[in-house]
């Protein structure tokens, strides 16, 4: 069963016998490979099973596993360069600047076209985005694959506060140049 | 349900009862009478071969002289069935693969048979049952495979294995239905319970084919230790019953093994091996069996 | 009503009707699939006749090879063409076949074949036939001559399949 | 049953082999036809043999026409194929001359 006469995948041997006699090698090599060939089956068949019950049970991953992307937002400056990057312009991003304070609109990442390739990652320059170890990605319509990697949107109390101080300071030293003329 | 209980035992019933209440579905370019008429032919004809399966001492449907001729013919309707349900689906891939089926059983019924005739000259008999009953010796081990023609009794087994699995279509041989270059090949058309009818036939073609290897290669029911019961034991049957079954369900168990192996031969392959290697050993096992058996009969 | 005589009402009329369904059906896999009914009942019809070993071959030979090969043979070529006309079946049919049929009926309706009194017992016919065939006294030399006709006729078969195959213009 | 049911049984499939040859319009059927005539005639051999009274020579007779049509299937699909490959054609009505063209 193994090589057959014609058989492409099997190289030619160089010395090319009779036929009569190539006959009895096939059928020699055929009986033998197929008795090799059963004796790995019935080794690996006394194994233990290397499958792993999915929804139950989970498999380790290695630490680079390309997985769903999460975003540190506090890090993140909304230099468009991941978006850049993108080969198939899948993240889509807005926000506002109030000096160094960004308000966020949108960061989507639209998974019906990202295919983890994990080239938005390398030229981060705060390297904030990342690729997790989540894969399970399963909804029952296309809108549910956009994914928002923001964890807060507009501005936060904080952010509020310091846009408050910056103003109050810019005022502060405003006043004190209308002073000075 | 979902991983089937205990190593999986519920899975097959879980099947059974998804197939049962699966759409029944006719496809609207089919032929309605054709792609009916099938799966009854096919499962039919699977079943009427358990007829004359001895399985134990008293427990057999029919002991006919013809037993292992009527087999062998109604394993033939067969074809005809999986020819039916190709062209009845009124699809290519169906045809394609009826149109394999219909070569390859053609090709492989002739090795299958040639094969058989090594212990049908030995026992001097169609029967089954008498085939079976021949092999009680040694205390249960007087089997075919045992016996002084050992050397033709062993190529020829195999060669009735390998041709059975090429008859019963399956793997490496599963060209008929070769899922990767024609969908499902005859049964693509096919759901529910009509599906279920061809799935069936399949394993009851293999327990059917190794059963009769069984019966004349491995001594049907008998089994060493057997002697140690009285004559006309209520547990012979029993016992018997379970030899067989176990003997025959290890064969099944190889015909999957070869399909965990052995990856699915090319058509050329198949007949070339059919033709070129199968048949040329089952006739000179054929001639060497015939020889023996005129050796060990002279006086 | 006797087993035997509905054995073989139910043959019969499967053999007879599988013939007729085969002439009249106007698609051509179809007439070839009506045929396994009527091999079949031809086939029990023998078993009716106590020739458990024909009907087996009769199975074995017809219906699992004669038949597969005229479906190969069917799904090689076209189709019939235009569906055929149905004056000119019934024209064969009244030319041909009706007075054949006529004859023969009233043939046999006239005939004095009489019955038997009491049939032999069937039995079975395994032994007798080999035995019959593997005799020199018997009907070895006719079987011989049939493996022979089997062999030319196998010859012939891949001889015309090869020429067939590749245009090939030498004689 | 009486011997004239099985010959009668056989006449009409020998007739209805017959109406198929002279009206099927594809050389296929006509051998599928040929092959009905030669089943009637096989069951004709068996129903003697059976009536007639001990011996099997109806049986074995009927086992040679089997051969024959065994035989006569195999040829006949070949020619046929081969009439196929050269003509395009399976009509009985287009092989009307036995020359070379």
């Amino acid at each position: 069963m193994g090589s057959m006469e014609g058989d492409a995948l099997t190289p030619a041997r160089p010395p090319k016998p009779s036929s009569f006699r190539r006959w009895w090698v096939n059928l020699y090599e055929g009986v033998v490979s197929t008795a090799q060939g059963m004796s790995i089956t019935l080794r690996t068949f006394f194994k233990k099973p290397v499958t792993v019950q999915y929804p139950e049970q989970e498999l380790e991953l290695d630490g680079r596993y390309r997985g769903i992307h999460f975003l540190e937002q506090d890090l993140c400056i909304y230099c468009d360069v991941c978006a850049k990057a993108c080969p198939v312009d899948c993240i889509e991003m807005d926000a506002t600047r109030h000096g160094k304070e960004l308000e966020w609109h949108v960061f989507t990442l639209d998974y019906n076209r990202c295919m983890l390739c994990e080239l938005c990652v390398y030229p981060c320059p705060k390297d904030c985005i990342h690729q997790g170890e989540e894969y399970a990605l399963v909804t029952e319509n296309r809108e549910d694959m956009v994914l928002d990697l923001l964890t807060w949107k507009g501005l936060t109390d904080e952010q509020k506060q310091k846009i408050a101080e910056t103003e109050a300071a810019k005022a502060a030293r405003d006043a004190e140049k209308e002073k000075g003329e | 349900m979902r991983t089937g209980g205990w190593h999986g035992w519920s899975q097959t019933l879980a099947d059974a009862i998804k197939l049962l209440t699966k759409e029944d579905i006719l496809p609207s370019g089919a032929d309605p009478v054709l792609f009916r008429l099938a799966p009854a032919l096919v499962m039919g004809s699977a079943l009427a071969m358990f007829a004359v399966l001895p399985f134990a001492p008293g427990i057999q449907f029919a002991d006919l002289d013809l037993g292992i001729y009527f087999l062998l013919a109604i394993a033939s309707l067969t074809t005809i069935g999986v020819i039916m349900a190709g062209w009845g689906s009124n699809n290519k891939w169906s045809l394609y693969g009826a149109m394999r089926g219909a070569a390859q059983a053609a090709s492989y019924e002739i090795p299958l048979a040639l094969s058989l005739i090594p212990p049908i000259l030995h026992f001097g008999t169609f029967s089954l049952l008498n085939a079976t009953e021949q092999q009680s010796g040694w205390g249960g081990m007087g089997w075919y495979v045992f016996s002084d023609a050992f050397w033709v009794a062993i190529p020829s087994f195999f060669l009735f294995l390998t041709a059975s699995l090429a008859e019963n279509r399956r793997a490496p041989f599963d060209l008929p239905e070769s899922e990767s270059e024609l969908v499902a090949g005859f049964h693509t058309e096919y759901s529910g319970l009509r599906f279920a009818f061809f799935f069936l036939e399949e394993y009851a073609a293999m327990f059917a084919t190794s059963a009769v290897a069984t019966a004349y290669w491995l001594g049907g029911w008998n089994f060493p230790g057997m002697t140690l019961l009285a004559e006309g034991s209520a547990w012979l049957p029993w016992l018997g019953a379970l030899a067989f079954l176990l003997k025959a369900m290890f064969l099944v168990c190889v015909m999957i093994w070869v399909r965990w192996t052995l990856p699915r031969l090319r058509i050329d392959q198949v007949m070339t091996l059919g033709w070129k290697y199968l048949t040329p050993l089952a006739l000179g096992l054929m001639v060497a069996a015939a020889g023996w058996e005129a050796w060990r009969a002279m006086p | 009503m006797t087993g035997e005589v509905l054995a073989f009402s139910l043959f019969s009329a499967m053999a007879v009707g599988g013939a007729g369904l085969a002439l009249f059906h106007r698609s051509a896999i179809h007439s070839a699939f009506a045929l396994l009914a009527s091999f079949l009942g031809v086939a029990g019809l023998y078993l009716n006749l106590g020739a458990d070993f024909l009907a087996v071959t009769q199975v074995l030979l017809y219906a699992g090879g004669i038949l597969v090969l005229y479906l190969f043979g069917l799904m090689l070529v076209p189709p019939e063409g235009e569906a055929p006309r149905p004056g000119r079946r019934a024209l064969a049919l009244v030319l041909a076949a009706a007075p054949v049929a006529i004859f023969l009926i009233a043939f046999l309706a006239r005939s004095s074949w009489g019955d038997p009194s009491r049939l032999p017992e069937p039995e079975g016919t395994v032994r007798g036939i080999g035995l019959a065939l593997l005799t020199p006294d018997g009907w070895l030399v006719p079987f011989e001559y049939a493996s022979i006709l089997l062999l030319a006729a196998l010859v012939g078969a891949v001889h015309l399949a090869r020429r067939s195959a590749p245009k090939d213009d030498s004689p | 049953m009486s011997l004239v049911a099985y010959l009668v049984v056989a006449a009409l499939l020998m007739v209805a082999g017959l109406a198929m040859v002279a009206s099927r319009r594809s050389l296929i059927h006509v051998l599928i036809g040929l092959e009905l005539v030669l089943n009637a005639s096989a069951l004709n051999f068996v129903a003697f043999d059976r009536y007639s009274g001990g011996g099997q020579e109806g049986q074995l007779a009927a086992l040679f026409v089997i051969v024959v049509a065994a035989a006569e299937a195999a040829l006949g699909l070949a020619i046929v194929l081969h009439a196929y490959s050269s003509k395009g054609s399976i009509r009985p009505d287009d092989f009307r001359s036995l020359g070379d063209s």
